[in-house]
């Protein structure tokens, strides 16, 4: 059922969301602004095809849209995604001594806000019995990989974020 | 070995009674076992000491010292021989009190070093080796179920407060923390604290500063400041409110309270003042309306309203 | 993998040429393999790259830079793909000078910290990660025999000195040291130091203390002052010998020097100055007869010559 914005979700919880969007955000500008500066890899459409060739998937959002949001479908896939783009950066681990802080930021709040997520889930009922398992990731070979799927992965992520934040913040008017 | 010393315990409360015995062995043969066993306390001969021929022809003293009321002492059992004094064996006696209740127990987030940091009030001085451990668990209602444990905190030898760093936080769930003090006397344990790491966040206060003039806009009227400021940087991502404190430099009054200004907007005219003086200007800012620790406040701007 | 990039070599010499190859193998199916294979050094476009396809069907694309005189860059393999540049693979390319001779070497004895401490130029900067190490053996003789190798001992990163501890000095016997500097482009050794810990000894300087009048002594004549001294506390056991320099704290005069001071003897009458003058003292002191360095000049002692 279409959720008018008035929804079931407390306020905490959907304003929890918002700032920790923005933090991962924030994280995220930091390591592709970093990526660009050192290794001159600033424009994820130059690495289209590396990333077709490394098979680095992209995370849905269908069922959130303001027109047809549907809240259990658009929170599983909000979870999902963000557990999705939790193992991408995972597998980046060793992606360079200088941005490996950087690196485990992100991936540290990115799973906080999928335990968000989950643990509201929960609390509504909706949440699915077994925990999702990360499916198979890409494997970096080369330094080079590593670095252009941090410019790939961090993209598609703040893509990600972009839609999710327009729809938490439409969940959250009074 | 001629001499051993056994005691009751080595370590007892502050003017608790210690018993330590002192058995000679018989193949100390050189030794004339009849002479009598002395005790000495630091450099002080004790007296007191209930000496006897065990069945098995060893000698033994034992000595009671009522009320023990030194934190560290060398209890040593002597001889004499040759007319001298002979150290046989010697035992470290300490004396102490169990850990009292660490109290005050309190945390915040710090996001410059990204670590919860916490401190509490270790309690009277306990004159013994005492361990402080900050210990902490994830947890999903109110702290009351445990799910997994964190890492101890092991604080600095001699601080009272120690800080748990990022990879094991869970900023926005809630965690059980409390403080655990041991020593040879006993262990003692703080009330619990239930808590959401960002919710005990503590920013750094904003950066102020004067509106420069601008041919556009009207200078401000008498007895009107201007002045602009910036959240601090890595805060950004955090919805604050803040509030700004004013005080004519010279003179005896108060802080003056501006709160709340408008959010969002970082920059405002303040009006009402005294014209042709200088007003020290401090701003502070929280997270809001989500939970958090008010920043301390920043340091001054100074200003001068216009003449009249 | 698409593309792949291999070099001549990762580091070259600064100014030195690199060339480079990049294959792009057929199963990047989707690959329209005619395409010409662009080469970007760090965010410019590089001319120059010959291509050819090679047996196997894949494309290859070589390129020499004639003078790569940056110290770091990465090398891109790009080819253009439903118009727009895609890149294939990057290697980072570094350039710069094997270590030069690390010269300047010397040690002292600190009594301090118990160590011997050398410290040395380390050259030009070589835009290398180069590691700089601190070799030394005992010796008997002259060092031309090596007995058994101390510790290798590995400075701070960026620092040209490095602290040997005493567990693994003989103080009284020969050692031979030397400093090794080592990167990518190769090592280099500086010449060998041979002493023996103690005599290159650094001591702190004494402490100079104005002697108090006192009834049994007469007062110091006009144009003379009276001090006194200690040595450094953990160098008494060190035979040594002191000098003295004085200098009016008024007026261009340069320092004068009192030396030798009578060993073993700690006060001194200093005569032939100016009345009604203040004069600053300083002592610094050595270990004689056998070798060391001498301390530092102790700080500055001011005392004031009677009026005539």
């Amino acid at each position: 059922t279409p959720l008018g914005p008035a929804s079931s979700l407390p306020q905490s919880f959907l304003l929890k969301c918002l700032e920790q969007v923005r933090k991962i955000q924030t994280d995220g500008a930091v390591l592709q602004e970093r990526l660009c500066a050192t290794y001159s890899l600033c424009h994820p459409e130059e690495l289209v095809l590396l990333g077709h060739s490394l098979g680095i998937p992209k995370a849905p959002l269908s069922s959130c849209p303001s027109q047809a949001l549907q809240l259990t479908g658009c929170l599983s896939q909000l979870h999902s995604g963000l557990f999705l783009y939790q193992g991408l950066l995972q597998a980046l681990a060793g992606i360079s001594p200088e941005l490996a802080p950087t690196l485990d930021t992100l991936q540290l709040d990115v799973a906080d806000f999928a335990t968000t997520i989950w643990q509201q889930m929960e609390d509504l009922g909706l949440a699915p019995a077994m925990r999702p398992t990360q499916g198979t990731t890409p494997t970096f070979i080369s330094a080079f990989q590593r670095r252009a799927g941090g410019v790939l992965v961090t993209s598609h992520l703040q893509s990600f974020l972009e839609l999710a934040y327009r729809v938490l913040r439409y969940l959250a008017q009074p | 070995e001629c001499g051993h010393i056994s005691l009751s315990a080595p370590i007892v409360r502050l003017g608790d009674p210690i018993t330590a015995s002192c058995t000679i062995n018989q193949n100390c043969s050189h030794l004339d076992l009849e002479s009598q066993i002395l005790w000495r306390l630091g450099a002080e001969l004790q007296p007191g000491g209930r000496q006897q021929r065990l069945p098995d022809g060893t000698q033994e003293s034992t000595i009671t010292l009522p009320h023990f009321n030194h934190t560290q002492a060398f209890l040593s059992c002597c001889l004499h021989w040759s007319n001298s004094l002979q150290i046989l064996d010697q035992a470290e006696l300490r004396a102490g009190y169990p850990p009292a209740t660490p109290h005050n127990l309190s945390c915040f987030m710090n996001l410059t070093t990204n670590s919860l940091t916490c401190q509490w009030e270790p309690g009277p001085e306990t004159h013994l080796p005492t361990n402080f451990t900050l210990k902490s668990f994830k947890s999903r209602g109110d702290c009351r179920t445990q799910e997994d444990f964190i890492l101890d905190c092991v604080p600095e030898a001699g601080q009272s407060h120690c800080s748990i760093p990022r990879k094991h936080l869970l900023l926005y769930q809630n965690m059980g923390l409390w403080v655990q003090a041991e020593n040879a006397l006993g262990t003692s344990i703080s009330p619990q604290l239930c808590l959401n790491p960002m919710d005990v966040v503590k920013l750094e206060p904003p950066t102020l500063w004067t509106l420069d003039p601008s041919p556009e806009v009207a200078p401000p009227q008498p007895g009107c400041l201007r002045l602009r400021w910036e959240l601090w940087k890595p805060s950004l991502y955090v919805e604050q409110k803040c509030e700004l404190r004013h005080q004519p430099q010279r003179g005896e009054a108060s802080w003056a309270l501006v709160a709340p200004l408008p959010p969002g907007n970082f920059q405002y005219e303040l009006c009402g003042l005294l014209p042709a003086t200088t007003y020290a200007l401090q701003m502070r800012c929280t997270r809001w309306p989500l939970p958090g620790h008010w920043s301390n406040w920043s340091p001054s701007l100074e200003l001068r309203t216009a003449e009249r």
